[in-house]
């Protein structure tokens, strides 16, 4: 697509694009640097904990991203997008399950551990193909994508909007919770998937890889919020927010408003798919926790938190609420949900627009405060 | 593969839902053409047995008391409404009642709500780019470019609706007025063949009023032209032929002073006016 | 078994013991020291003789001896040898008496007390025992039990004196439990004519025993039985039926008690309370309070729990209104994210200032055991208030929404605050009014859930998604659609169950919701105001 | 507070960076032994896990009041993986490579354990897991101090068929990996024992079911064939208290139908109303009521410790308490706290336990117990009916599957290797180079 450049290349001459990418690119380099370069125990040394760590943040990150593109910008809240991670995870924990081959514990050539001791036979039909790198990935969009596109023409073909709409989402990804917890699914029940060896090749478990992932997200985190700025900086985007604000009239201009809000909502579910892709080889395991309506609705507050409709916002938001549970957990272990349930809280009632109304920069077009009317109230 | 390609152009996997953009066929008389149409909301009959014919280039005032059946009857004909009975045909090829809301937009048919609608968190001249004919499927609106020709037309509507000035303000901060020209000027920027106007001076100045009468007889002969209005005043100002509602069908109709004599008129609608003017 | 013997004879003499006085004074040369010296062996079937010769020996102190047995509570010191019986066993210190004599002890340390161990087979033994000793009592109730008690227990030796009994018992119900007993018995000796008195029995030993046979190698007792069986199956089919449906009415009915509290502060007042389930756990929780404060009075302690609850999470309630959501007035959406957070305080203050584990709530007697409609069919009881309870609470809403000022006002508010405020109706205070009702109902809920599952700090998080789901699938804002959702709901699950299994039935139900949702985006019972715009 | 930026990303970045660099103390040379304690706090699991972070803190406080060990302080390090599974696996990481604890304790369920054990081989730590578990799985890091499969369920399965008489079975459990393996052993040995395939009941519910209602009168069904029946429950946490209740309600008593769990020890049924319970069993290595003077100091000590006369006590803190004192053992032993030195001193050691007899640390890192059944009592303890003559070996590889009959587990040189297939010869694991190569 021609033409497709010019509108993905929009926001690299906006400046608020460029200043976020500048961060983000910023931050890696001074991390790697601090990584590489720092001997441990040098005060300023980053270890590769924290590295990790922070390949972890930025995987949210990405999600929240995605969160935010349907949420600020469509109007759309999902309290599922836990589960598009998690199929995105799980798509690659299978491939890195196939990876491991014969190096389970029981030594079978084919089968995961998990399968061999509660006796399968064989490989279940959807298991084939992991092993294929390529095919992988491709599940990493597609499993996602799949699952928005049947699940969003069914919503938006009938119009369910509001907070009907939040709830399904919610059934949608508590349903998924439920199911991947039954090992008769062939997904590792609650154990999920782990002990994974190497990806493509490369042992998991070596400094080097885990950099490498951490830089592999920061990538794909600007990448994906380039799109997404590409995206609501695009006539489609304004079609968006016109959506958002008033639906009806969207459609006596003539716009298909559903196939709109399908669109959006299958690229942010392949986005959070992608992040949940990088999440996986960083922790070292996916489970069936992904899918809980509890974590989907963490995400809302990442956003929230951060500040809705900047995208921008939306990274602060999970960046700041992750390492704040990362420091509260550790520092203070029996009161941490106190802090978390009090920034909550705060953040709230005392910033409406979240951190990034703090900014001093803003985008050109304010914010929309529309979230204060009734109407998208419920939304 | 193919899947992927698929998802590369969206658009296309909905075809089938892609609009036949003919052109609407007026060669045999009225532009549109509503016959016995009824529709009932748990019990009350918003409309009944309403018939009513729009010839190409027509202004038709549509006048009539709370409740008669205005609103709900371009609800009929913009698809938002279903009606139990009855037929609505555009032109004398497109049946309405097969349609949905973006299709009979798309084949010409502009709307404005009795209360402005805007997007208030968009600027004057998105709102009114968002509302010009173009492609309006997926990937067109995702990859289009804000051509010159495009800001000179979308530029020239702004100076007929006066909002030049404004046109970087996003549509929240405008006073009700400008709310509704920018919505008239976003029904012109549709470029169609017939206007449904809700109600388009509730809350303008005399002058501004004014402007509109002009703008809206101008508009008259290359398109139609349907204005539902209370202000009796406005209505005389650009009325041709008027058409009173009440209780869901058509009461009388003709020139305005003729229908302005009519008892039952004076009776049913006059009557509760003058009552409105006191109020 | 040896101990039939003893038993007949025991039976003989029983008179004496039903009307001896329970707690007489040890004679000097006490042959009960003896008698306990038996029963203090490692070897269960030792022990077992040693009852025998206990009941035998027609002492009267034996019924209480063989109660605190049953118990665990019949123990011996260490060092001085001597019998005592524990009356509480709680702690580290225990009050004992003599076991002899019944005279208190006052306390002893637990570690320097050594139990009279029983096993199932000897409680088994003890019941059926007590069983034949309480044939005696006065009390039909306690015969019937009794009777009951023994069905699929009888031993060969035993019959002559129990067929004595049948003559002799007034009771007819009493006399059909005893002649079944015997018939279970006969069959299991394999005497065809046994089938007879069990044919259209529903009771499970009879069934049991007819199964036996059924598989025994006597051609004609086989197919005599399972003809008899085939009967009895036939009957049991409406039971089955009737059972499921009281299974799902009772799940459904927990499911409206959590989710009518929300029906009213997100129907009425649009706040998505995320906090909802922690109001219901404080509910929860004051139940288990009560009964801390009512020790011995379980069932007092849950009646009052019942204002209590509600007051408390009403409270609760308020507190979070004033502190949080009015700040948050028409923007339901943090309301959203507040809660959340103020549900996450909530749990962990419970951790904090109660206990991270869970609270025993202990059921009263009247709540506990089953409603005996028919011989195969009983409806726990437990449930049966619930489901009673729930029907309450939503009768009470009802009339407070339809005939009470304050739910004028509410209504009025919902339809349009703009307008219900020029009519002068103080919608802030509506605000806290509502908000205090809806949290108090989810107290309410807390209360009647300490009578089936886990009081603990979890207990919200359980309910709180589901409370969210049947809301919506009834129709947000419209108290009967929550009624109607929940029970369905609650049915259709448990239908499904059986053949599904629990989890594919939570699925399925999840799958429904989605589903139907697309048919009628505003539920079930779809409603116009403010909560339901969208 | 964390900082709320008020500034741009990047500066705000950087400020986190800094602060994760010192949420980790600078290490000087002679400080404290550092123990890691990865328990929830918070989350589902808090119920059962908070106990078990008391249970340690109290045991190195008791160490150092008796003057530490090597004549260093011992040094808790308190984490919440708050029942986040790779919460655990994040923590377990900042423990070893940000706190550097020499030895951590920690996790309750098995999916915790999957998840944090790559991070203990990777960074090579020390980890003693107290909980029962499903076995087929033996890490060079691992020292599993709870029951095997062969500790806990076997024995309570031939109780159940000899001494009760019970000819059909119910194996009921939660839908996670420890009741699936453990029924699927014990349906293998109950089948090897010739109770036929419609005399086994399997039933699986979902984490924290509550409404029981059906099953239980499934099984009450089930048991009314004429034939002696026994549930076997690994039923897990919360779903018990509703489950027992339907069971008491339901009028099935411990006589007709008794029920062994693997999963409630005393303190589960410390949230139980345990009137309807009498009688029914569980299998453990540890009952509050084992009358041995050790445990009864433990006890004290315990109540003493939480000021709570009704405290309670059961398998996994002992289990802890085990771990604790042989890990204690094996330093004196080596004279070092450093992990090899550890790992290699510690096999082989063995302490008392508190239900009489010794455990010792086996070479394939788990340890030996007795098998104790007891009945619930109406006071929310067990009384002890039944328990092995001697103490019981951990097998970590069951010999009733078919995956893993062939495996061995012995971390002593030359064999060194967790899952030796004794058939094929070689070592199966991932830790075999030569395999890696191959592929």
């Amino acid at each position: 697509m021609l033409a497709s450049r010019s509108w993905l290349s929009r926001p690299l001459h906006e400046r608020s694009t460029r200043l976020f990418l500048g961060a983000l690119i910023a931050a890696l380099a001074v991390v790697t640097l601090l990584n590489l370069a720092l001997p441990a125990g040098h005060p300023l040394h980053v270890s590769t904990y924290t590295v990790t760590l922070l390949g972890k943040y930025l995987c949210y990150a990405l999600l929240a991203v995605a969160v935010d593109l349907v949420w600020g910008y469509l109007g759309i809240l999902s309290l599922g997008h836990g589960a598009f991670f998690a199929l995105g995870g799980y798509a690659m924990g299978m491939y890195l399950m196939r990876q491991i081959g014969d190096r389970g514990v029981y030594g079978h050539p084919v089968l995961p551990d998990f399968m061999v001791f509660l006796d399968w036979q064989s490989l279940p039909w959807y298991w084939h193909g992991f092993d294929m790198a390529w095919f992988a990935f491709l599940m990493v969009l597609l499993a996602p994508g799949l699952l928005a596109l049947v699940f969003g023409f069914l919503a938006f073909r009938s119009r369910v909007t509001g907070v009907y709409l939040s709830i399904i989402t919610q059934a949608l990804t508590f349903a998924l919770m439920l199911a991947f917890f039954r090992n008769e699914m062939g997904f590792g029940g609650n154990n999920g998937l782990t002990d994974f060896k190497e990806l493509l090749g490369v042992d998991l478990t070596t400094d080097a890889t885990r950099l490498g992932l951490f830089l592999a997200t920061g990538v794909a985190l600007a990448l994906g919020y380039v799109l997404c700025r590409a995206i609501v900086a695009s006539k489609l985007g304004r079609v968006c927010v016109a959506t958002r604000d008033a639906e009806a009239r969207t459609r006596f201009l003539g716009y298909r408003v559903e196939r709109f809000q399908l669109f959006v909502f299958v690229v942010s579910a392949m986005l959070a798919g992608v992040a949940g892709a990088l999440y996986v080889p960083q922790v070292g395991i996916i489970n069936p926790g992904e899918f809980s309506p509890i974590f989907s609705i963490e995400i809302v507050l990442w956003v929230a938190l951060g500040g809705r409709g900047t995208l921008y916002g939306a990274v602060i938001g999970a960046l700041i609420v992750n390492y704040a549970k990362t420091v509260f957990t550790g520092v203070m272990p029996d009161a941490w949900l106190f802090a978390l349930g009090g920034l909550f809280v705060l953040v709230t009632v005392l910033l409406p627009k979240g951190i990034a109304g703090l900014l001093g920069y803003r985008r050109p077009r304010r914010p929309p405060d529309s979230s204060t009317t009734p109407r998208e109230a419920s939304t | 593969m193919n899947v992927l390609k698929s998802l590369a152009d969206r658009d296309r996997v909905f075809d089938f839902l892609v609009p036949v953009e003919s052109p609407v066929d007026v060669r045999h008389g009225p532009i549109l053409y509503l016959e016995d149409v009824t529709v009932s909301f748990d019990g009350f009959r918003a409309i009944e047995r309403l018939n009513l014919t729009i010839d190409d280039g027509e202004l038709r005032c549509i006048i009539g008391p709370n409740g008669a059946g205005k609103t709900t009857m371009m609800d009929i004909i913009t698809g938002k409404t279903r009606p139990d009975a009855g037929r609505v045909w555009f032109g004398s090829r497109h049946d309405l009642l097969t349609m949905n809301e973006p299709e009979i937009a798309s084949l010409g048919i502009g709307r404005k709500f009795q209360k402005p609608t805007t997007f208030e968190a968009l600027t004057v001249f998105e709102n009114l780019e968002l509302a010009m004919a173009a492609d309006k499927r997926i990937l067109p609106t995702l990859t289009a470019r804000t051509t010159g020709e495009v800001r000179s037309r979308i530029e020239e509507v702004m100076t007929t609706i006066g909002l030049v000035e404004l046109r970087h303000r996003p549509a929240g901060i405008l006073s009700h007025g400008q709310k509704q020209w920018l919505e008239i000027g976003m029904l012109l920027m549709q470029r169609p063949r017939l206007l449904l106007v809700d109600e388009p001076v509730a809350g303008m100045t005399e002058q501004e009023m004014e402007r509109t009468a002009e703008l809206l007889t101008g508009l008259a002969g290359q398109q139609s032209v349907v204005v539902v209005e209370h202000d009796m005043g406005f209505v005389r100002s650009i009325a041709r032929t008027v058409t009173v509602l009440h209780q869901g069908s058509v009461l009388a109709e003709g020139r305005m002073d003729q229908v302005s004599l009519d008892p039952r008129v004076v009776e049913v609608y006059l009557g509760a006016e003058a009552d409105e003017e006191v109020a | 078994m040896r101990m039939i013997r003893s038993l007949v004879q025991g039976l003989l003499c029983l008179v004496v013991v039903a009307l001896a006085a329970p707690a007489a004074v040890a004679a000097p040369d006490d042959d009960g020291q003896a008698l306990l010296e038996a029963l203090d062996t490692r070897s269960y079937a030792d022990k077992g003789e040693a009852i025998e010769a206990l009941v035998a020996s027609g002492d009267e102190r034996t019924r209480r001896w063989l109660d605190a047995l049953l118990d665990g509570k019949l123990q011996r010191h260490q060092d001085t040898g001597r019998f005592v019986v524990v009356l509480e066993n709680r702690g580290r210190q225990w009050p004992v008496a003599d076991a002899l004599s019944g005279e208190r002890l006052g306390e002893m340390s637990r570690r320097e007390l050594d139990r009279i161990g029983i096993n199932n087979a000897l409680r088994g033994q003890l019941h059926s025992t007590l069983a034949v000793l309480d044939l005696r009592v006065d009390d039909v109730r306690a015969r019937r039990e009794a009777a009951r008690e023994l069905l699929g227990n009888v031993e060969a030796a035993m019959l002559a004196p129990l067929q004595q009994r049948v003559a002799d018992e007034a009771d007819g119900e009493v006399r059909r439990l005893l002649e079944q007993a015997i018939a279970i018995h006969r069959l299991g000796q394999g005497d065809a004519a046994a089938v007879e008195g069990l044919a259209g029995s529903l009771n499970p030993e009879a069934r049991a025993a007819l199964r036996a046979a059924a598989r025994s190698d006597d051609v004609a007792l086989a197919e005599a039985a399972s003809g008899a069986l085939a009967g009895i199956e036939q009957k049991l089919k409406l039971n089955r039926g009737v059972e499921t449906l009281y299974f799902g009415l009772s799940l459904g009915s927990v499911l409206v008690l959590a989710a009518i509290g929300l029906a009213i502060t997100f129907g009425v007042m649009g706040v998505i309370n995320m906090a909802h389930g922690e109001l219901m756990m404080l509910g929860a929780y004051t139940a288990w309070g009560m009964q801390q404060l009512l020790p011995g009075q379980p069932g007092l302690a849950l009646i009052l729990s019942i204002p209590a609850g509600f007051l408390v999470a009403a409270l609760a309630g308020i507190a979070i209104e004033r502190s949080v959501i009015q700040f948050l007035k028409g923007r339901p959406l943090e309301t959203l994210l507040a809660t959340f957070g103020v549900s996450l305080i909530l749990q962990q203050l419970v951790r904090t200032l109660i206990s991270p584990l869970n609270r025993s709530v202990v059921s009263p007697e009247w709540m506990s055991g089953s409603l005996m409609i028919n011989e195969g069919l009983s409806l726990t009881l437990n449930r049966l208030f619930v489901l009673g309870f729930a029907l309450l609470v939503f009768a009470g809403l009802m009339l407070v929404m339809r005939r009470t000022r304050l739910g004028l006002e509410v209504r009025a508010v919902t339809q349009s605050r703009a307008m219900a405020r020029a009519m002068g109706i103080r919608a802030t205070r509506v605000d806290i009014l509502t908000f205090a009702l809806g949290s108090g109902v989810a107290g309410l809920a807390g209360v009647a859930l300490s009578q089936l599952t886990n009081v603990g700090p979890n207990l919200g998080q359980n309910y709180i998604i589901d409370s969210f789901m049947v809301v919506v699938f009834g129709g947000v804002g419209n108290l009967w659609g929550t009624l109607v959702a929940g029970l369905s709901l609650g049915v259709i699950n448990q239908v499904l169950e059986p053949w599904a299994g629990a989890v594919l039935a939570k699925i399925l139900v999840l799958v429904f919701i989605i589903l139907f949702i697309q048919k009628r985006p505003r539920g079930l019972f779809p409603q116009k105001g403010r909560a339901a715009e969208g | 507070m964390i900082p709320i930026p008020t500034v741009h990303p990047t500066r705000w970045l950087a400020a986190s960076l800094i602060g994760l660099g010192l949420s980790s103390p600078a290490i000087a040379q002679e400080d404290p032994i550092k123990v890691g304690i990865l328990h929830s706090l918070s989350g589902t699991m808090a119920i059962s896990e908070s106990t078990l972070k008391d249970t340690l803190l109290m045991l190195i406080e008791r160490q150092n009041a008796e003057g530490g060990l090597l004549g260093r302080q011992i040094e808790p390090v308190v984490v919440d993986p708050a029942s986040d599974w790779p919460l655990f696996a994040e923590k377990a990481r900042e423990l070893l490579a940000q706190e550097e604890v020499d030895v951590i304790f920690g996790n309750w369920t098995s999916v915790s354990r999957k998840s944090v054990l790559p991070v203990v081989e990777e960074l090579n730590g020390l980890l003693f897991y107290p909980v029962q578990y499903e076995g087929e799985e033996s890490s060079e890091n691992v020292f599993y101090t709870g029951a095997a499969p062969n500790q806990q369920a076997i024995p309570a399965v031939d109780y159940l068929m000899n001494e009760v008489g019970a000819e059909r079975w119910v194996l009921a459990g939660t839908d996670y990996v420890y009741p699936r393996t453990t029924n699927k052993i014990l349906e293998a040995y109950l089948k090897a024992h010739g109770v036929a395939d419609e005399d086994i009941m399997v039933n699986y519910t979902p984490f924290g079911h509550s409404d029981w209602q059906n099953i239980v009168s499934d099984i009450k069904r089930f048991g009314s064939q004429g034939k002696k029946t026994a549930v076997v429950s690994t039923i897990n946490g919360d779903a018990n208290v509703p489950f027992y209740r339907e069971l008491g309600n339901q009028g099935i008593d411990a006589a007709d139908i008794p029920v062994v769990a693997f999963s409630v020890g005393e303190q589960e049924l410390s949230g139980i109303d345990t009137a309807p319970l009498v009688g029914h069993l569980a299998a453990w290595n540890y009952f509050m009521s084992v009358d041995t003077d050790a445990n009864y100091d433990f006890i004290d000590s315990w109540i003493e410790y939480t000021g709570d006369e009704m405290a309670v006590t059961n398998d996994p803190m002992e289990a802890h308490y085990l771990g604790f004192t042989m890990w204690k053992e094996a330093v004196r032993k080596a004279g070092t706290t450093d992990v090899d030195a550890v790992k290699d001193a510690i096999i082989g050691v063995s302490v008392p336990n508190l239900s009489g007899g010794h455990a010792a640390m086996m070479p394939n890192h788990h340890i030996t117990k007795p098998v104790l059944i007891g009945e619930i009592q109406d006071n929310g303890q067990f009384s002890i009916v039944w328990e092995t003559p001697s103490t019981v070996a951990g097998d970590a590889w069951s010999d009733y599957l078919p995956g893993s009959r062939d495996l061995i587990s012995d971390w002593r040189a030359p064999l060194e290797c967790g899952n030796y297939n004794v058939v094929e010869g070689r070592c199966g694991g991932g830790a075999s180079e030569d395999v890696a190569t191959a592929e």
